[in-house]
């Protein structure tokens, strides 16, 4: 009921939204309006995950859908908290919206895909059928296109899109013929009756397809190479919305049917999503520290988050192989909460990233710099979310790391070579993925707000409007709130773990204050008191210094060695910052190479630097298959001079006709 | 290894540092002077020092490389030069503040932070030596900052030095 | 009550014989140059004297810089108190494992990297870049050292590593060896010292850690150079915690075991000030761009370790 | 013209000032200093100094066939010549500094910005008659451009964190990798020239003494020969051979500073400490022996100030022994220590072609490949008595000039005995005759080969002096030393040269 008028809400509020595009108040206004549904079904997760153990799934059946099948919608523990995960950064994009959306340059091409959106990512969530989870995915995939080239003046925007598209319709592709392939072994697309025959499942293949769908759409690796594309061309809150959320949905279908629906899986597979976390994270995080661009950086950020959360994964799926489901939960609840975690944070980020840019129209951070004096609540903020993503306690990124970390260190000898050899491997990883993220958000961090302003732009930054601003302290807030308090989360987590592997994980061995799951000597956190000692500590330090030191503070020039010199350039850029990393790993990694050309002494020509990347990912494999789609598309000629409008009706028409061939065909 | 057996042969045969020279009364009694009229405040027995070379020949530069070394080692009193101006107690200054040099100086003293002392290290530094006079040349350091101590010498020898600067550190101890 | 006040005095000893540490080290790298040398209570005199002196601030810094010293120095002195120093049985043992302890040291080096950008010098960022750099391959290095350890006894908190080890069920393994060697080169990379950075020098171009406290002072820069001894010194600690735990006080042990962990704990840190300044003046310092062959090879001595564990407890 | 000719065919048949001495200095019209502009293009004749003394520009040049120094002067009524830089580019600096002081305009010089001139002098062109107003503002100083993206820049100086001399280097850098690296000197500027015009011969001495504190032996003795070139006097054999000893002592005491220093810049203190200490043992037998730890004002022109007494002899003496014996203990730990190797070797490494193009001599150059060394070249006395050798290095890294300063320490070491063995005895001065004339002196100082020139008055006054710092040449090498390099690198780089910056300034 609630959900069904809040899912009406949102559809409602699409459809009504194209009348006022001329009116750019009226994309503020449609922004405001996605508040209450969003509440709403915020709320709902909230009750549900608050309800006693052992309440059951509510389920509701609609008579939609194809002839013959109903649409089977569930609400149970996991999409209870998703719905938390999707819903709480959509409160605050609304809220951002509300301020931001009026001053974009098409205002009238944003508001109303956004609650649309947001209708596909709660739908995703709650399908219980194969059919509506498909419909709810593509609905998602359009709805986040639409925004991607709402800025139809950018030619970016428009190669970003096509780049999503083809992605997502792959991903689309993948997810239709896994489900066919359960669907043909279960018999059934009804998620019910697939749980009901745990094992039945399609076998390798099928994992596999559900693998390429769903990581291509969280940006695992290799299948990342739009995500930094497609993300950062949307407006900032919906950028905000599709690499905290969307990523997070798709994570949240892998979940959905590797841990619910096809839960008997060998220990290779979560060895092998370890590896492919573990490579995810890492080339996320690398590629994150070489951006120059503010967003684009937070998009690779994202992908290194999923590559953790996919290593937790991984760890629990093997664990639950090896009868383990103690270690199992603690790896689940530790992705889990790296899913709400990353929601939050990345939103907050991207959040703030759109107050940057709209205050300084600058996404180059070599161009901004000094907007904490100009933005102090920006600033605050973001620092908050940078730190958070460091993975600095007392904020909430740490719990959750620390958690992955644990269930990592704690893994038992488990019996197979592989795993004994690729554990500590993907510890090295994780470890190294880690510290360049707090290398790449000190960078991204200190060149746009530290230092002095490197452009006009940046001096003449004004902080954001109230809402934008309220819209980041709500989130900062949340991450040092579930930074502070991580049993009373991990103690829902274990909740919603529960039911999926049997087991309650006992996240509080030594008493609530102390994140303690494994043993009680085993290694355990509280940030309560180490927040409190902190606090005892630096109130200790601020009285001594005051009561033995001097008090007094004078402001001078910087100390220049003697010779002033205002040119903005006299201070570390980005790309400087994080030179001697891509000097070390960037050989390898980006083929990155510096060309010098260094004048003789006395010779007044200009010295000239050129810096060489490639991506070796892009050229080995995406470019070599555009080059194959591009000779496939000469031969299918007459396809060529269709718009993407066709493109787009057409593989709508594919899906439908695919599901429609599944669902008469009699089951074998 | 060599390097082990020299390591070892210093330890044992102990520092070749030698016995610190008395304060320099004169210093003492100049110090007196030009501090009575300010706060005096106590720093312990620790100063740092940053050296302004403001023209000088590079003579004086040499006398506090050698009094930085092992034979007169500043350090062993609680005097050391530090990098940054904002780290120091005490300018040293050199040379007869060449103008090109002013600007420099006047802004190495300007990062520093309060307390601090200005010291005239050299014949130069006190009135510009031979080269007062000149065009290119402030004839001494007091033509722009504050001196409050003077050690005296073309170069003042590292004896000189240290005790002018033992001086320093015993007034405002 | 008996265990509170032990924690505070725990947690003053720290943070009073850090600056000890220091003078120790610096007296015995004069004598092995053959100088005199100040005393061992200088950095003492040398943070009074900071303390007395104004602050003066850039321009162009923000409240961060204002706010770093503080975090920093917080940040240092919590990690310090974490280490089980003079027993196991303390009241923070359950609140951090060595996991927050390098966190803990990650958030002093985050803030101090960002003060180092804040003033908007070309040295500030020169310090930030390479510290982070450094950094990047130091704290994996260290994470995997704690993941070595965990996996020999299954925990990652100090104090139970450390109870673990005096039961006696170590015995001298190849991996252990290997940790403890990824150990000590983490700990001179961390600690800012010779080969990896060189704690006094005066080459603006060469610094690391220097180069972002270039721009502080006075009380402030007191701080930032108290929080640099407690890291030498929690380091010092932590060696001995993990590899040389023998003297520290175990829970139910009386009063008086105590003192003879404080005794135990200041000669093992003496010692290790006294072989510290001897390897300093033994080598030079690295070629920055070797430093991550140097840290690359701590962080592989570290996986080496926990392989060489799983391998063997395997068989 | 062009081809094989020598130096002294060349300017064979111009017409010459009498009263120059050593060398014979030739006076060139406007087609003649063409002709060498074309000859300096084809030959590989060393330039030595440019300066200008009044209305006239004055080239000092050497063919390195045979030995021959000459001057080519050239009157500019009009205040211009035609630029050396084109064909020599050691001159540009120097063709620089020469208009900023003098206001005569390079013609062809491609870098109009000033040098020594920063605009904060009350006048502009001090040297020139009539001097020039002050300028308004301080000089806006554009440094060389440098396109990339997002590099940054890294000012250093003119205060350094460390003890030495003020300048300015401006990295323009990616990160740790070096784009371009410029220096700006000229911060110690003390318009030297400006006051020995007019000086008596003991005053202006005693400048001489103080253009390099750590080169005041050897600028001494420069402006000593000098002096006494143009006077056409000589000093007495025993100050000869004193000079020659107080020279050697100098060059000891420095290189042992530099080496130690080198190693210190390595993060390898106990060297420095080591030789800081031998060092100091040098530095008192010179004030035992001289009465002076640095040596100033002990060579004066007419002979030498001090004596050498019987025990300042056994001092010395015990000195050399101890030094070469320690010495060798320090070469032997330098040697054997990798991590101190794997610093110097391959970094800052200067190419023997770019030393030669830029006329390098001293450490700098004999590093690079570079023979040149005034003692063995001029073979003023006593080196024409004593038996050494100028060692060079291949490689012109910073190792390279590491070992080029042992090896010369070396040297100086076997000097000094020999000096000790062979002291002559007899008088320490002999007068100087109040007369007018023009001397050149070229001098071997620890960095390299100094060049002095200077006209005296009838009344036995200076008139005009040029002292020309070996690290005129020195410097612009630093810039290319550096390539790829980084940033970390450059402070090894620039201890290895320890070139002079009042030396340079004035």
């Amino acid at each position: 009921m609630v959900i069904g008028s809040a899912m009406i809400a949102f559809l409602l509020l699409g459809l009504a939204a194209p009348l006022g595009r001329r009116r750019p108040a009226v994309a503020g206004l449609v922004h405001l309006a996605c508040l209450p549904p969003s509440l709403l079904l915020l709320a709902l997760g909230l009750m549900h995950l608050a309800a006693p153990p052992g309440t059951p799934p509510q389920i509701i059946t609609l008579p939609l859908g194809l002839p013959g099948l109903a649409g089977h919608w569930r609400l149970d523990r996991l999409s209870a908290f998703f719905l938390l995960v999707v819903n709480l950064p959509a409160v605050l994009a609304g809220l951002y919206g509300l301020g931001y959306a009026p001053h974009l340059p098409r205002p009238g091409r944003v508001a109303p895909f956004l609650p649309l959106f947001l209708l596909g990512m709660n739908g995703v969530l709650l399908a219980d059928d194969a059919f509506s989870f498909l419909l709810a995915w593509e609905f998602m995939s359009l709805t986040s296109w639409l925004l991607v080239v709402a800025d139809d003046g950018n030619p970016e925007a428009g190669k970003a899109g096509l780049t999503y598209l083809s992605m997502a319709a792959f991903g689309g592709f993948c997810l239709l013929a896994a489900f066919a392939l359960m669907a043909a072994d279960g018999g059934s697309f009804d998620f019910a009756l697939l749980r009901a025959h745990p094992g039945g499942g399609g076998g390798v293949l099928a994992v596999l397809l559900v693998l390429l769908g769903t990581g291509s759409k969280a940006g695992m690796v290799p299948l990342h190479p739009w995500l930094p594309l497609a993300h950062p061309a949307a407006p900032s809150h919906a950028s905000a919305l599709m690499s905290g959320v969307m990523t997070k949905v798709a994570l949240y279908g892998l979940i959905r049917i590797l841990f619910d629906l096809q839960p008997v899986l060998g220990w290779q597979w979560g060895f092998a999503l370890m590896l492919l976390g573990a490579a995810t994270a890492l080339t996320g995080v690398f590629y994150a520290l070489m951006q120059r661009d503010l967003k684009v950086l937070l998009a690779y950020s994202t992908v290194e988050n999923v590559g953790l959360i996919l290593v937790a994964l991984g760890l629990a799926a093997a664990f639950r192989a090896y009868d383990q489901p103690a270690l199992a939960a603690l790896a689940l609840v530790a992705a889990l909460y790296h899913v709400l975690n990353h929601s939050l944070i990345k939103s907050l980020l991207f959040l703030g990233a759109g107050a940057v840019v709209s205050a300084t129209g600058e996404r180059d951070i070599n161009r901004l710099g000094g907007l904490l004096n100009r933005m102090p609540v920006t600033g605050a903020c973001f620092l908050a979310g940078a730190c958070a993503i460091s993975a600095l306690p007392p904020l909430n990124g740490f719990v959750s790391e620390w958690l992955v970390f644990q269930s990592l260190f704690h893994a038992p000898s488990l019996s197979h070579w592989a795993m004994r050899f690729g554990v500590p491997v993907v510890g090295v990883a994780l470890a190294l993925a880690a510290a360049f993220a707090a290398v790449c958000f000190v960078r991204a961090f200190g060149t746009v707000f530290l230092g002095r302003p490197r452009s006009a732009a940046a001096a003449a930054a004004r902080e954001a409007p109230l809402s934008l601003q309220l819209a980041q302290v709500v989130p900062a807030a949340l991450c040092l709130g579930l930074g502070i308090f991580p049993v009373l989360v991990s103690g829902g987590l274990a909740s919603v773990v529960a039911p999926l592997l049997r087991v309650r994980l006992p996240t509080a061995l030594l008493g609530w204050p102390w994140l303690s799951p494994i043993a009680p000597g085993a290694g355990s956190y509280s940030a309560l008191m180490l927040l409190l000692t902190g606090v005892a500590l630096a109130i200790t330090t601020v009285l001594v210094v005051h009561h033995f030191g001097s008090q007094r503070t004078r402001r001078a020039p910087v100390w220049d060695c003697g010779t002033p010199c205002a040119l903005p350039e006299a201070q570390y850029s980005a790309d400087s910052f994080s030179q001697p990393l891509r000097r070390v790993f960037g050989r390898p990694l980006l083929a990155a190479r510096e060309l010098i050309d260094m004048p003789a002494p006395g010779d007044t020509a200009p010295a000239r630097f050129r810096l060489e990347i490639r991506d070796p990912l892009w050229d080995g494999l995406y470019a070599r298959l555009i080059r194959l789609v591009n000779r496939l598309a000469d031969r299918v000629n007459r396809l060529q001079s269709l718009t993407v409008r066709h493109y787009l009706l057409m593989m709508f028409w594919t899906l439908v006709a695919g599901l429609v061939i599944v669902a008469v065909r009699p089951p074998l | 290894m060599r390097l082990v057996r020299l390591l070892l042969q210093t330890l044992l045969k102990g520092p070749v540092t030698q016995a610190p020279p008395p304060a320099d009364a004169d210093s003492l009694a100049q110090l007196a002077a030009t501090l009575s009229a300010r706060s005096r405040d106590t720093l312990g027995r620790s100063l740092a020092i940053r050296a302004l070379d403001a023209g000088s020949c590079n003579g004086c530069e040499l006398e506090i490389q050698a009094v930085c070394g092992p034979v007169y080692d500043l350090e062993r009193y609680g005097l050391k030069v530090v990098a940054s101006p904002r780290h120091a107690d005490v300018l040293l200054v050199t040379g007869p503040v060449t103008r090109n040099m002013a600007l420099a100086a006047v802004r190495t003293y300007e990062a520093m932070a309060a307390p601090k002392w200005v010291v005239a290290m050299g014949d130069c530094a006190r009135d510009g030596g031979c080269f007062a006079g000149s065009y290119a040349v402030m004839n001494g350091v007091q033509e722009l900052l504050p001196v409050d101590l003077v050690i005296p010498g073309c170069p003042p020898e590292p004896e000189k030095l240290l005790s002018g600067l033992l001086a320093l550190l015993e007034t405002v101890a | 009550m008996i265990p509170l006040l032990w924690g505070i005095l725990h947690t003053l000893l720290v943070v009073a014989a850090a600056p000890w540490a220091t003078g120790l080290t610096r007296r015995v790298k004069a004598r092995l140059q053959g100088r005199r040398g100040a005393s061992c209570w200088q950095p003492y005199r040398d943070l009074w004297r900071l303390l007395q002196k104004d602050s003066v601030i850039a321009d162009s810094a923000s409240w961060l810089f204002h706010i770093t010293p503080y975090v920093v120095f917080v940040a240092v002195w919590l990690a310090a108190t974490i280490l089980p120093t003079l027993t196991t049985d303390m009241i923070m043992t359950p609140a951090a494992d060595l996991i927050a302890l390098v966190a803990l040291l990650g958030v002093a080096r985050f803030f101090t990297a960002l003060a180092g950008l804040d003033a908007g010098t070309a040295f500030g960022g020169l310090g930030a870049s390479r510290e982070m750099f450094i950094a990047s391959l130091g704290e994996p290095a260290m994470l995997m050292v704690t993941f070595s350890l965990s996996v020999l006894a299954h925990t990652t908190s100090p104090a139970h590593l450390v109870e673990f080890v005096l039961a006696g069920h170590v015995g001298l393994e190849v991996s252990v060896g290997l940790a403890m060697g990824a150990l000590l080169m983490v700990a001179l990379a961390e600690s800012g010292r010779i080969p990896i950075d060189n704690p006094a020098t005066h080459l603006e171009l060469t610094m690391v850690h220097e180069a972002m406290v270039l721009e502080y002072s006075g009380r402030h820069l007191a701080l930032m150079e108290a929080a640099a001894m407690m890291r030498q010194l929690l380091f010092l600690s932590l060696i001995i915690c993990l590899f040389l735990p023998w003297g520290i006080a175990r829970p139910g042990d009386a009063a008086p075991w105590l003192l003879v962990g404080l005794a135990a704990w200041i000669a093992k840190v003496a010692a290790l000030s006294v072989v510290l300044a001897a390897y300093e003046s033994w080598i030079a310092k690295m070629r920055l761009f070797r430093i991550a062959d140097f840290l690359g090879g701590a962080l592989l001595l570290a996986l080496l370790a926990t392989i060489f564990l799983y391998v063997s407890e395997a068989l | 013209m062009l081809g094989n000719t020598t130096l002294t065919e060349f300017l064979d048949g111009l017409r010459t000032v009498p009263q120059h001495q050593p060398w014979p200095r030739h006076l060139l019209d406007e087609r003649a200093w063409m002709d060498l502009l074309h000859q300096l293009a084809e030959s590989d004749w060393t330039l030595l100094g440019l300066w200008a003394d009044g209305g006239e520009v004055h080239a000092a040049l050497r063919d390195e066939e045979d030995g021959a120094v000459a001057v080519a002067s050239l009157s500019c009524p009009e205040r211009k010549y035609p630029s050396l830089s084109e064909v020599r580019p050691g001159a540009i600096r120097l063709e620089r500094a020469l208009r900023d002081l003098w206001g005569i305009t390079p013609v062809g010089l491609s870098d109009p910005r000033p040098w020594l001139d920063h605009g904060r002098w009350p006048v502009s062109r001090p040297l020139a008659l009539p001097r020039g107003p002050a300028p308004e503002t301080p000089v806006d100083y554009p440094f060389l451009p440098v396109e990339g993206e997002a590099l940054h820049i890294i000012p250093v100086g003119p205060v350094h964190a460390g003890v030495i001399e003020p300048g300015h280097f401006r990295f323009t850098c990616s990160g740790e990798s070096v784009v371009r690296l410029e220096a700006r000197l000229g911060y110690t500027h003390k318009g030297v020239e400006e006051l020995m015009a007019g000086k008596p011969l003991a005053e202006a001495a005693k400048l001489a003494a103080r253009l390099s504190g750590d080169s005041t032996v050897a600028y001494s003795l420069a402006f000593a020969r000098a002096v006494e070139a143009a006077t056409a006097s000589e000093a007495p054999p025993r100050a000869h051979w004193l000079r020659a000893l107080m020279a050697e002592l100098e060059r000891i005491a420095n290189h042992l500073l530099d080496v130690g220093g080198v190693c210190n810049d390595a993060a390898f203190p106990v060297m420095l400490a080591h030789c800081t200490t031998l060092r100091e043992e040098v530095l008192r037998a010179n004030a035992a022996c001289f009465g002076h730890r640095l040596l100033m004002d002990r060579i004066l022109p007419g002979g030498v100030s001090h004596d050498l007494t019987r025990e300042g002899g056994a001092t010395l003496r015990k000195l050399c022994a101890t030094l070469a014996q320690r010495l060798n203990i320090l070469v032997d730990i330098y040697d054997d220590l990798p991590s101190l190797q794997d610093r110097t070797v391959g970094t800052g490494i200067v190419r023997p072609a770019l030393a030669r193009r830029f006329g390098a001599g001293g450490v700098v150059g004999r590093a690079s490949m570079q023979g040149g060394d005034a003692r063995k070249a001029v073979a003023y006395p006593p080196y024409d008595e004593l038996d050494f050798a100028v060692p060079t290095q291949p490689l012109g890294d910073v190792n390279a000039r590491i070992w080029q300063r042992i090896e010369e320490l070396r040297e100086s070491l076997s000097l000094v005995n020999q000096l000790m063995d062979g002291m002559p005895g007899g008088p320490l001065t002999r007068p100087i005759p109040t007369r007018g004339g023009e001397g050149m002196a070229l001098v071997e100082g620890f960095r390299g080969e100094i060049l002095l020139w200077l006209r005296l008055s009838e009344a036995g006054k200076v008139v005009r002096c040029h002292p020309r710092d070996p690290s005129w040449f020195q410097w612009p090498l630093l810039e290319a030393a550096i390539e790829n390099n980084i940033v970390a690198d450059f402070p090894l780089c620039n201890k290895s040269f320890n070139c002079s910056y009042s030396g340079v300034d004035l």
